[in-house]
């Protein structure tokens, strides 16, 4: 038999995680089902969007929740000619970090911009709603421009 | 929609996770699976003890050194220990209570785990010798399932010095 | 030499089937802030930050410290995050003390958890793999064989399983933190509980927990000034051997000998069960209680269940072994071992509560794992090396 | 604090597919040779630590058969980290200060081959708010790139970048990946997630490598150039890609700064994407005359959790074989440089 004989078989791996959010995600996941977005306000005043939990700078606990916009400016973003499997679209999108009206920090979701040339750092994008909405960060389909742009 | 108390809150999200991976047996590992279709048991000695491994990693794990010299083991032994499974779960694919054997094959240094069928649950014991019941040819493939389980041979028990190193 | 280290901070959370109350970063946090508060220090004391816990695959996060660096205070600091299967929560320990052993740092943050509810565990340590045979059973099969082996050894009735796990049982009762608390448990329930692995019964295993174990180790000048007594590090040891080789004894690893061996050596221990007041010891089956006892030079050979038998290691008797309730009352898994060495340090200061022992004031804490094959173990006391 | 050097370094040639080893038999020869090369007789090496990731293979506990490597019988002193191996030899550097042991092996071994790299590597993210939409590696480093390209630099320096490092793995027989290209034609190609283009990332690769570290008269006595370790610390960031300035590393400068890394001839820098060379360049302030990544770094050669061992290691190289004075080697961790070790070598 020869050295290169080496047997091969598939492995997958699958596993239906559950997560449970605790009182601060749980607060914003259940913003995002009711169609409304949530920051959280840090030791320094910044508005923290998503929430964390615990500030970034003193470590405290977080408990001051500030409702932010629907649209916002892209502060970086990335196009996917190809998307792959587990992808929000099946088209060409953007990922990109989304500064939210209100906020002082950015999101990472997709935005459904159809070409490149669209996309622009600094742009403003709006958030599309999923139609039936759980409480998870996938209740936001996607971003789209900005009409008016 | 901003009163939230009229609606129970969020407490938990799903987080499916699905990866397809490859596995890859190895060259020492391979080379004993593709002998089971044959109805061969493939060891390895250590250069350095001396000692039989089955089933063969390419490696003894005692001396980190390569294993190479091919030895082929008989395809009967002893149970040196074992263990009756009545517990269900996921992904199990045998029905409950099944023997689940360490069997130290004659001629091998180290015992491999496996199936003990073909007698109660409750007859099973250390020491007793067993046999493997070998898939019929067609059937076979570079898989230790090439050995549907093993079976008492009704030969006596061997003695418990024989085999205490091996458990 | 090493540098004399302390811990002087501890917190535990509340154990349980489901802590569906907080998210990951919040059971660490409920850990990590109690170890603080009970140290006297803020996030901005710490160092570093030592996490560990046991495969990732348990809550489907890879190298978790990166995600939990903001919830531990870890920003701008130095963290790391070891994994030795089951032993990973005393490794995580070592580690973190031997920062402060080194020299390196004041004070170090180390915590030990598990979310196993957030996955189905057994699938994560049963997953079949291609070419194998179907005799994957959990933990329980790989383990039972070993006590089978052990029983015929040791000819031990078959009553001391079950007398441990009755006594682990009681002792949880004394302990808040605990998973289980079996308001009846009785001889009868445990022996009249199913039997899964045989010789293995339903009430003589361990429990799948979520939770999470903290510590504060401190040097010297720290630990001087905590505001509640320290537990001083008298010896830290690990070993570890491969999983399967020729003439391997897995029933009584030499790897946990020599790793004690070590460990009696630096605390000066010549008479282990006369001079070492309690231990805390990784015992997922009942009869891993026995069993260790012989490995960890409390007992001959074959005769550790006789200590069992004669309630010298209950709550009263003269070696108490796990009055925390150990691992057969609570196992978030990564967290196991850590809480056996938190329990101890616990134990030396005193502050154990309703399950303190009296006059503990030096006490082992003890994690295996892999296939019985990795150890750590510390030695700690309520006086200075 | 103790003098602790690298003595010993050894590596497999970086393949894409190793499929006919499994991770013992990639070990073996590896851990073999670092040991040989030391001169230290194995069952004499006072402590073992190594790092792996087990969703590089998909099945827990993967680093447990990985001990099968070593003969670690009669029972050894060994630990593992789920990281790249430069945190395992952070390790053991660490234990080595307590006095007692004077010699350490260090190990490291990745398999990209086995499973999906870019999707796995989602598994590193907010499990909550991020990992659930599945953007994959490539794509998170894309948005770091775009960041950094807007902050004042030109597509052009990562094409000169990733030019120079697979023309300087033509000299690294270990490397994956060596070829001449004119930067400019580079610049021609497609995008692969934009602005990254298929050669600003790095290669999949498959490899394992192993270090002995040695303290005091026993490192003089086995190595006649050992590589004495200077400095040695790791910092690491906030996590999420929305609130860090990722066009800067202030955990690779504050890690610089501690291990004083300043000063060295050569840096060995884990950047496995192209414009991440000039970001780390930045935060450890290395001037025009430090030559960077002559082992044509994780641009040529990316095996997961080996890397930034190696990086080490190489740097580690040119002290042992004369060619240099004084080096560096950085490793990284998490999305966009979040977690950043470096290590600072020199002959005495």
């Amino acid at each position: 038999m020869a050295d290169t004989d080496v047997l091969v078989a598939p492995n997958i791996l699958e596993y239906p995680y559950t997560r449970t959010v605790g009182p601060v995600l749980g607060r914003f996941m259940t913003g995002l089902r009711d169609g409304r977005i949530e920051g959280i306000r840090a030791s320094d005043g910044r508005v923290l969007v998503p929430p964390a939990e615990y500030d970034p700078v003193t470590s405290e606990s977080l408990d001051q929740f500030v409702e932010v916009g629907q649209a916002g400016v892209v502060t970086t973003w990335a196009w996917v000619t190809e998307p792959r499997p587990p992808h929000p679209l099946e088209r060409p999108f953007a990922w990109a970090l989304i500064r939210l009206d209100g906020a002082d920090t950015a999101l990472l979701h997709v935005v459904d911009a159809g070409d490149e040339s669209k996309m622009a750092t600094r742009m403003r994008v709006r958030v599309r709603w999923r139609d039936h909405r759980v409480g998870e960060i996938q209740d936001i389909a996607c971003f789209v421009p900005e009409e008016g742009q | 929609m901003s009163d939230t108390d009229t609606v129970e809150p969020v407490r938990s999200i799903r987080a499916p996770a699905r990866l397809e991976y490859r596995f890859t047996a190895g060259a020492a590992q391979s080379r004993f699976l593709r002998h089971l279709v044959e109805g061969k048991i493939l060891a390895q000695r250590c250069p350095q003890c001396g000692k039989v491994y089955v089933s063969p990693r390419g490696a003894c794990a005692a001396d980190g050194v390569a294993t190479r010299e091919e030895v082929e083991v008989a395809d009967r032994g002893t149970v040196t220990t074992f263990c009756v499974v009545n517990v269900k779960f996921a992904q199990q694919v045998l029905t409950i209570p099944y023997v689940s054997a360490t069997i130290l094959l004659d001629g091998a240094d180290i015992g491999l785990m496996h199936l003990i069928q073909e007698v109660e649950a409750d007859q099973v014991h250390m020491g007793m010798r067993v046999e493997a019941v070998w898939s019929p040819p067609e059937e076979r493939g570079p898989t230790l399932e090439s050995i549907r389980y093993f079976r008492p041979t009704g030969e006596p028990d061997a003695a418990y010095e024989s085999y205490r190193e091996y458990v | 030499m090493a540098e004399t280290c302390a811990v002087v901070g501890i917190g535990q959370t509340k154990y349980s089937a489901t802590r569906g109350d907080v998210s990951i970063p919040g059971l660490l946090r409920e850990a990590a802030s109690r170890a603080l508060e009970d140290a006297g220090c803020g996030w901005t004391d710490i160092d570093a930050v030592v996490i560990g816990k046991a495969p990732d695959m348990f809550e489907g996060v890879v190298m978790p410290e990166l995600y939990l660096a903001d919830a531990l205070g870890a920003v701008g600091k130095p963290m790391m995050r070891v994994h030795t299967a089951g032993s990973v929560g005393g490794s995580t320990a070592l580690v973190a003390a031997s920062l402060v052993q080194a020299g390196i740092h004041r004070r170090v943050l180390t915590v030990a958890f598990e979310k196993q509810s957030e996955s189905e565990a057994m699938w994560a340590l049963s997953r079949p793999l291609p070419f194998a045979p179907p005799t994957l059973a959990g933990a329980g099969g790989y383990f039972a064989p070993l006590i089978r082996a052990y029983i015929r050894r040791s000819n031990a009735p078959d009553h001391v399983g079950i007398m441990v796990g009755v006594k682990d049982r009681e002792n949880a009762l004394r302990n808040p933190y605990a998973h289980l608390h079996i308001e009846d448990i009785s001889f009868e329930m445990v022996a009249e509980s199913a039997m899964l692995w045989d010789p293995i019964r339903y009430l003589e295993t361990c429990p799948s927990s979520d939770g999470a174990c903290a510590m504060v180790v401190a040097d010297e000048a720290a630990g001087d000034r905590s505001p509640h007594p320290p537990a001083w590090i008298h010896g830290t040891a690990m070993r570890s051997e491969p999983t399967m080789f020729a003439g391997r004894d897995a029933v009584n690893p030499r790897a946990g000998r020599d790793c004690v061996a070590d460990l009696y050596r630096q605390g000066g221990i010549t008479d282990p069960r006369r001079q070492i007041d309690m231990a805390e010891i990784y015992v997922p089956f009942s009869w891993y209680e026995p069993m260790w006892m012989e490995n960890l030079g409390f007992a001959a050979d074959g005769e550790g269940w006789k200590m069992t038998d004669d309630g010298s290691t209950s709550f009263q008797g003269d070696l108490p072994i796990n009055p925390s309730g150990g691992v057969l009352s609570s196992n978030p898994i990564g967290a196991s071992g850590m809480i056996r060495f938190a329990e101890a340090a616990l134990q030396v200061r005193g502050q154990a509560g309703e399950h303190q022992v009296d006059g503990a004031r030096l006490a082992l804490g003890h994690a295996y794992g892999g296939g019985s094959q990795f150890f750590a173990m510390w030695l700690v006391g309520a006086e200075k090396p | 604090m103790r003098d602790v050097a690298v003595v010993s370094f050894a590596q497999l040639p970086n393949v894409r597919s190793e499929d006919k080893r499994n991770e013992v038999e990639m070990l073996m020869p590896v851990i073999s040779e670092a040991i040989e090369g030391s001169g230290i007789p194995r069952k004499e090496i006072g402590f073992t630590v190594s790092g792996s990731c087990d969703y590089l293979v998909g099945a827990p506990f993967s680093f447990v058969t990985g001990l099968d490597a070593v003969g670690a019988w009669p029972p050894i002193q060994e630990s593992h980290v789920e990281m790249d191996g430069a945190w395992a030899l952070y390790e053991a550097w660490v234990r080595l200060q307590h006095g007692d042991l004077d010699s350490a092996l260090v190990y490291s071994f990745g398999k990209s081959s086995l499973g999906p790299l870019r999707d796995i590597m989602v598994l590193q993210l907010d499990p909550y708010c991020v990992a659930p939409l599945w953007p994959d590696s490539i794509s998170v480093a894309a948005l770091q790139a775009r960041a950094w390209l807007e902050s004042g630099h030109e597509e052009s320096e990562m094409a000169e970048v990733a030019a120079r490092s697979r023309r300087d793995a033509k000299a690294n027989p270990m490397a994956q990946l060596s070829e001449e290209r004119d930067p400019a034609t580079l610049l021609e190609e497609p995008y692969l997630v934009s602005p990254l283009r298929r050669h600003d990332c790095p290669p999949l690769s498959d490899g394992a490598a192993a270090m002995i570290l040695a303290a005091g008269d026993l490192a003089r006595e086995v190595c006649e150039r050992p590589a004495w370790i200077s400095g040695l610390d790791h910092r690491i960031e906030a996590h999420g890609l929305g609130v860090r300035d990722l066009t800067t590393s202030p955990s690779t400068a504050l890690a610089g700064r501690h291990a004083g890394g300043t000063d060295v001839e050569v840096a060995e820098l884990h950047a496995p994407f192209t414009h991440q060379e000039p970001i780390l360049r930045e935060a450890l302030e290395l001037g025009p005359q430090v030559t960077v990544n002559p082992s044509g770094g994780a641009l040529a050669a990316n095996a997961m959790m080996v890397a930034g061992l190696t990086r080490i290691g190489e740097a580690a190289r040119r002290i042992i074989d004369g060619s240099a004075t004084r080096s560096l080697g950085h490793a990284t961790s998490g999305p966009c440089l979040q977690q950043n070790l470096v290590c600072v070598m020199e002959a005495r």
